[in-house]
């Protein structure tokens, strides 16, 4: 039996204006469990506290009811005086008399009436209460970004700036993501390669940050603070600590004619290749697939002229088995394919480009060398259209392209369409848009500037097709505010294709229980007040794995990722909240319906050996609450036939004890 | 008449029994009387060719009993599913229930079941035998002389007239022809309740439930309850009764119940036919179904192992909680 | 005469099974007509003045027996609007309007012909007694 | 003139980041609402069992009334959902038994909405308050 102390506040008048405390320390002085009763003019005054720290020690309490104004006030307040007194901070339950009761009556009697249900409410759950103590778990001091590219690179460099180390895990040979294959940038046009190539060489050159290229989280386990993370490191077959990055291999290699993917197929590169000249590592890799030496054990020239001796035929896919503190899911997007939209003839000529094909070939580096000259003739193209939403704010079709709007087509457009105006003035640019969208800071500017300084002709409309014809596509399209249907004879037709998460991502949120949208975008904790975490305690999201983003918005993204794992790893100790479900494990079906209402992947299951009231041992699957991960909201309570799912500190007994108290 | 011959059953478990691939078979065996048929486990020849029956009163869904079952043997168990038994069986493998390496299912055909208290109504009390034939079920009793012919149809248990698939979701082998998926009716009856005035409802259940006597008959044979331990066996859960009252306290064992299956229940129809107060419980659990299938989309529990039930799943567009009577009529 | 319109617009939106209030206005049905040019209203204005309940010019517009029913536009619609089978709907409403050749079950046998296909009958009641 | 006006009992489940925040609000804005209504904390109103609306009932409330984040906005991301579908099946239940569905409610109050919560609770009181004593579902053993 609980020994309980009841402490009935006036908070001046504001509560005994209406309430009549005496009537009530009284009333609930007869209730079970109560030993002591009393009111006082500001329980949360210092006296007022000591008046209860007093009576725990003179009346042995084991629990105590403050009754008062919200819990959302003061609980913490009168916790910390449980605590002073010697008990166990969760043993106080607090009634509230003020908000919920003495403002909103006007009437002593009803009031008085209702506080001491209130308050008899309080003392039913305190008699079920338990002392709880918050577990404590050691958070491992070490971060790991999932995806190197502009958003990775971010919140690398910030976490490894405020002094953690950090592992940055790259599935292509070198980071630098989608950013590095860009032209320039919005909307200040200065060249993506001159501000993302030196970041990419202070991630290199960071002490706190490790770079594992060509590399693929291969399972994940555990729980924020204390992350066991596999990671295949794919055989590259050369030594990456040897390799010097001087190319010679490349040039030599016989394999010519594979098809280069960071020019996206629109020249070739060898079988051993460097992506490109500011690649970070900056280390050869050997296609298995192009490479004849380990296709069919004939070539082997790239070994003969390493001078280094870095090549190496025979290396094998390592497995690291690493511990973090916590990841931050950095997986970036693509655009989507265009093989559905025949209607645009994407498949038919060379001379459609997807937008991302278009930076290539307007990039100094890429297959042009960053003249525009078009891919089937390599002639310059004269009259050139641009499709904008193609796959994008698609809603008929999903397995055509996505019901979301892409964002960042509508800038980079006019970028584009800009950059050939200023560079080609003899070349006509249409634009077809369904609405032109340019918040941001300086971005309407931008695309203004397109149309009235650079004469790019935006047209309000679509367009429905696109035919070769002879060395032409001939585009028919309409002019919505003119009411015309449009006939152009393009030579060069680029699409703003929709983009898409990446397709890593899927199966990596599985691996991290954490969720996503039905379009693969990882789902924040909250989509306002917490948009850079996910769900899942120690997991965080950077760029545009969390939904499409241009650069200023990821890299702000990628540095409040980083503040918040910052914020995790300075801690020696993660302090937890008590109030946590757990499974009654005799009463527990493994069933895994609980598993799947847990918004926060806190619920596993486990085979574990019984001995059964008839001396058997049986195994049975059980599940476990991980107590550092779950955030207490009950949903796995309610959602559990057997009952043996409970959550501390609301536990369904204390709840139900209150019902009875009110309903009595 | 059943299409698939008792024999052709018999020799199959006792070959798979005597080969050893199987340990134990779970069938029917007679109980006190010919129409009290109960499961049974056989692990002998001779008690099968003996004992086993197969007969239009084999109405008994053996998934649950697997639960146990599989835990207390170490050999496989050969069972014999029904087209609606093998929703439960899946239903309870989405749950983990039971292992799955540990169970041969034949899947077998079934023309529907017989409803002994329909029978017995039709015919009188002192049911002696009941012999199916082409022509309908040849019964005799105790009171007449003469062999009695009953048209099957008129004596199927309701959950057969309403019969919602004929089709096995799961199985090792197949017996016999395999049949469909069926149009049912069987909301109709929960819509003639939901068209009732609010008072007529009330007087309705209040009706059938005040009869409950709180066997747990319900619960025990129900598929879907296979819980560990039951929350009206359990002090601390709030709930725990063991009987009732007054009327309310049956309506809420019902409404939980009814609750705790929901979106789980594959309306086997398990319930009423081991009512002995002859209450219609498959009412309240249909309703769930009904209202989910109206609500959020249809949804057949045990139709695919591993589906995630309506109840632990939602939509950002979800109806809201007050619109659910939209439509209805109103008081 | 405003309500009538709304009216008609409503029954040929039922109808139709169309949702104009989906159109996001971009005009890909109207780059893809290829009856463009015989058209005095093009799809996305069919989708516009259906939504608008602006009925009347349309019901006297000759575009309505200019659109092939090719469905490009269907097939194009990024929203799933389905012009076509508003232009459809709209033709429908036309004979409605015009309230004289309903066809009832009655009028069959008169019209029977021995020589007449079943198809073509069983088509034109189809049609006729919408 | 109210003076025989019945006095309900009503329970309401407030969720501890949003409704019961809204109720909090009420109070600080000194929106007046029946004293019939009596509030239980909880932390999320998914954690509100069906068995608790039905605990209440049988104890003698005359309505139940549960309050939670508005959808997309639940403190847990998901909570208010599942309690969506719950209580929805629920209330459908019981005025299937013949149950008044006028005593159930599930309402989205945010922690902004002070003055909604008071104005449902207004209405809500006034609303059992109509409907009378709760006969259908009382308990004899606990009856008042």
């Amino acid at each position: 039996m609980q020994r309980i102390g009841v402490f009935v506040c006036w908070c001046g008048s504001n509560i005994a204006g209406t309430v009549d405390v005496q009537a009530v320390s009284d009333a609930l002085r007869n209730e079970p469990g109560v030993v002591f009763s009393t009111n006082y003019q500001y329980m949360c005054s210092q006296a007022g506290q000591d008046i209860i720290i007093q009576a725990v020690k003179e009346h042995n309490l084991t629990g105590i009811v403050v009754c008062s104004c919200s819990p959302r006030m003061h609980e913490a307040t009168f916790r910390k005086t449980a605590a002073a007194a010697g008990l166990n901070p969760y043993m106080v339950e607090i009634a509230n008399i003020r908000e919920q009761c003495s403002w909103v009556h006007k009437d002593m009697a009803s009031g008085t009436e209702k506080a001491i249900i209130l308050g008899k409410a309080a003392v039913a759950k305190v008699n079920l209460n338990a002392p709880l103590t918050p577990g404590e778990t050691p958070v491992t001091k070490r971060a790991l970004v999932i995806g190197g590219g502009i958003a990775g690179i971010q919140t690398a460099l910030d976490i490894a700036d405020a002094g953690f180390p950090v592992d940055i895990v790259e599935k292509n040979p070198t980071i630098g993501g989608k950013m590095a294959q860009l032209d320039k940038t919005f909307p200040t046009l200065d060249c993506a390669a001159c501000i993302l190539t030196p970041k990419m060489v202070d991630v290199a050159q960071n002490d706190n940050i490790r770079i594992f290229s060509y590399s693929e989280v291969e399972d994940i386990k555990g729980f924020v603070g204390n992350f066991d993370v596999k990671i295949r490191k794919k055989a590259r077959f050369v030594k990456e600590d040897i390799c010097t990055g001087c190319g010679l291999c490349t040039e030599k290699c016989p394999v010519r004619k594979v098809p280069n993917e960071f020019n996206l197929g629109m020249d070739n590169r060898r079988a051993i290749y460097i992506p490109f000249a500011q690649a970070v590592p900056k280390v050869a890799t050997i296609d298995p697939d192009a490479c004849n030496m380990l296709k069919s054990g004939k070539c082997g020239v790239c070994s003969k002229v390493c001078t280094a001796g870095a090549i190496d035929y025979k290396q094998q896919d390592e497995i690291l088995d690493e511990k973090y503190g916590a990841i931050v899911v950095a997986t970036g997007f693509n655009p989507i394919s265009m093989d559905k939209f025949d209607e645009y003839a994407y498949n038919q000529s060379k001379d459609v480009i997807t937008s991302l094909e278009f930076e290539r070939l307007t990039n100094a580096a890429g297959p042009t060398q960053g003249k525009l000259l078009r891919p089937s003739d390599l002639k310059h193209p004269h009259t050139i259209v641009f499709v904008q939403c193609v796959g994008s704010r698609c809603a008929s079709c999903a397995e055509k392209g996505k019901e979301y709007c892409s964002k960042i087509c509508c800038m980079y457009t006019a970028k584009h369409a800009m950059l050939i105006r200023d560079k080609y003035p003899d070349t006509e640019v249409y634009v077809f848009y369904i609405d032109v969208r340019t918040p941001g800071k300086n971005f309407d500017e931008f695309y203004r500037r397109a149309v009235e300084e650079y004469g790019v002709k935006y047209i309000k409309g679509m367009v429905g097709k696109v035919v070769p014809e002879g060395d032409k596509l001939k585009v028919q399209a309409s002019d919505l505010i003119a009411g015309k249907q449009l006939h152009i004879d393009a030579d060069l037709v680029v699409l703003a294709a929709a983009i898409e998460p990446d397709k890593s991502a899927r199966p990596l949120a599985t691996m991290l229980t954490a969720s996503m949208d039905t379009n693969d975008f990882f789902t924040e904790a909250h989509p306002k007040l917490r948009p850079v975490e996910s769900p899942t305690a120690g997991v965080f999201l950077s760029g545009a794995c969390q939904g499409p983003k241009d650069i200023p918005e990821t890299v702000s993204q990628a540095s409040a990722a980083a503040a918040k794992v910052i914020g995790l790893l300075v801690k020696d100790k993660l302090t937890g909240n008590p109030c946590v479900a757990s499974a009654n494990e005799m009463m527990c079906n493994g069933c895994s319906t609980c598993e799947r209402v847990c918004p926060y992947g806190a619920i596993t299951y486990i085979d574990k050996e019984f001995r059964m009231p008839d001396r058997t041992v049986a195994t049975r699957r059980v599940a476990q609450v991980n107590p550092a991960v779950c955030q207490g909201c009950g949903a796995c309570t309610v959602a559990c036939m057997s009952g043996a799912m409970d959550l501390r500190g609301f536990m369904s007994s204390q709840i139900i004890a209150e019902v009875d108290a009110i309903c009595k | 008449m059943q299409k698939i011959n008792r024999d052709v059953l018999i020799d199959r478990a006792i070959s798979l029994l005597n080969s050893g691939q199987v340990s134990s078979v779970l069938g029917w065996r007679q109980g006190e009387f010919f129409y009290d048929v109960t499961p049974a486990v056989f692990t002998d020849e001779n008690d099968i060719r003996e004992n086993f029956v197969w007969n239009d009163f084999c109405g008994a869904n053996f998934s649950k009993y697997l639960v146990s079952k599989t835990k207390a043997s170490d050999g496989k168990i050969l069972v014999f599913l029904k087209p609606c038994d093998t929703y439960s069986f899946n239903q309870l493998l989405t749950e983990h229930r039971f292992d799955r390496e540990k169970v041969y299912v034949i899947g077998i055909p079934c023309e529907g079941m017989v409803d002994t208290g329909k029978l017995k109504a039709q015919v009188g009390d002192g049911l002696v035998s009941a012999q199916s034939t082409e022509e309908g079920l040849l019964v005799t009793t105790l009171y007449s002389d003469e062999p009695v012919n009953v048209d099957i149809k008129s004596v199927l248990a309701e959950r057969c007239i309403n019969c919602k698939s004929k089709k096995h979701v799961a199985y090792d082998e197949l017996l016999g022809d395999e049949g469909q998926i069926e149009d049912s009716d069987r909301f109709d009856e929960v819509a003639r309740i939901e068209a009732m005035s609010p008072d007529e409802r009330f007087a309705f259940w209040q009706g059938e439930l005040s009869r409950c006597i709180r066997c747990n008959a319900c619960r025990d044979v129900c598929p879907a309850c296979t819980c560990e331990k039951c929350v009206f066996d359990n002090p601390v859960s709030g709930v725990e009764n063991k009987a009732p009252v007054n009327s309310f306290e049956e309506k809420m064992f019902h409404i939980i119940r009814a609750f705790h299956v929901a979106g789980r229940c594959t309306d086997c129809g398990e319930c009423s036919r081991v009512c002995p107060q002859n209450i219609p419980l498959h009412l309240l659990n249909r309703k769930f179904i009904k209202d989910i299938n109206g609500f959020y989309g249809e949804y057949q529990a045990g139709e695919c192992v591993g589906s995630r039930a309506p109840l632990v799943d939602y939509n950002l567009e979800d109806l809201e909680a007050s619109d659910v009577f939209e439509g209805r009529d109103t008081q | 005469m405003h309500n009538d319109n709304r009216k008609i617009a409503d029954e040929i939106i039922l109808r139709s099974g169309v949702n104009p209030r989906k159109c996001m206005k971009c005009g890909k049905c109207t780059a893809t007509c290829p009856a463009f040019d015989r058209m005095e209203y093009h799809p996305h204005q069919f989708v516009y003045m259906v939504e608008t309940g602006d009925i009347e010019p349309l019901l006297e517009s000759k575009s309505l027996y200019t659109c092939l029913s090719c469905f490009a536009c269907v097939d194009r619609c990024p929203r799933g609007v389905e012009p076509a089978k508003l232009v459809e709907g709209v033709r429908n409403a036309v004979i409605r309007q015009q309230g004289k050749n309903h066809m009832t079950a009655d009028d069959v046998p008169g019209k029977l012909d021995s020589d007449l296909p079943q198809q073509a009958i069983v088509s034109a009641f189809r049609k006729y007694t919408k | 003139m109210q003076v025989n006006k019945y006095r309900p009992l009503i329970v309401a489940f407030c969720c501890n980041w949003c409704s019961y925040a809204g109720a909090d609000l009420a109070g600080n804005n000194r929106l007046n609402y029946p004293a019939d209504v009596k509030i239980i904390r909880v932390p999320c109103s998914c954690r509100v069992n069906p068995s608790f609306v039905l605990r209440a009932f049988q104890r003698g409330a005359d309505g139940v009334i549960i309050c939670g984040c508005h959808p997309g906005d639940c403190h847990y991301t998901s909570g208010n959902y599942y309690t969506r579908r719950r209580m929805a099946l629920l209330f459908s239940m019981l005025d299937y038994l013949g149950i008044e569905r006028e005593r159930t409610r599930l309402e989205w109050v945010s922690a902004a909405e002070g003055a909604k919560f008071a104005a449902t609770m207004n209405d809500f009181a006034e609303q059992v308050a109509a409907l009378g004593e709760n006969k259908r579902l009382e308990d004899l053993r606990c009856k008042r």
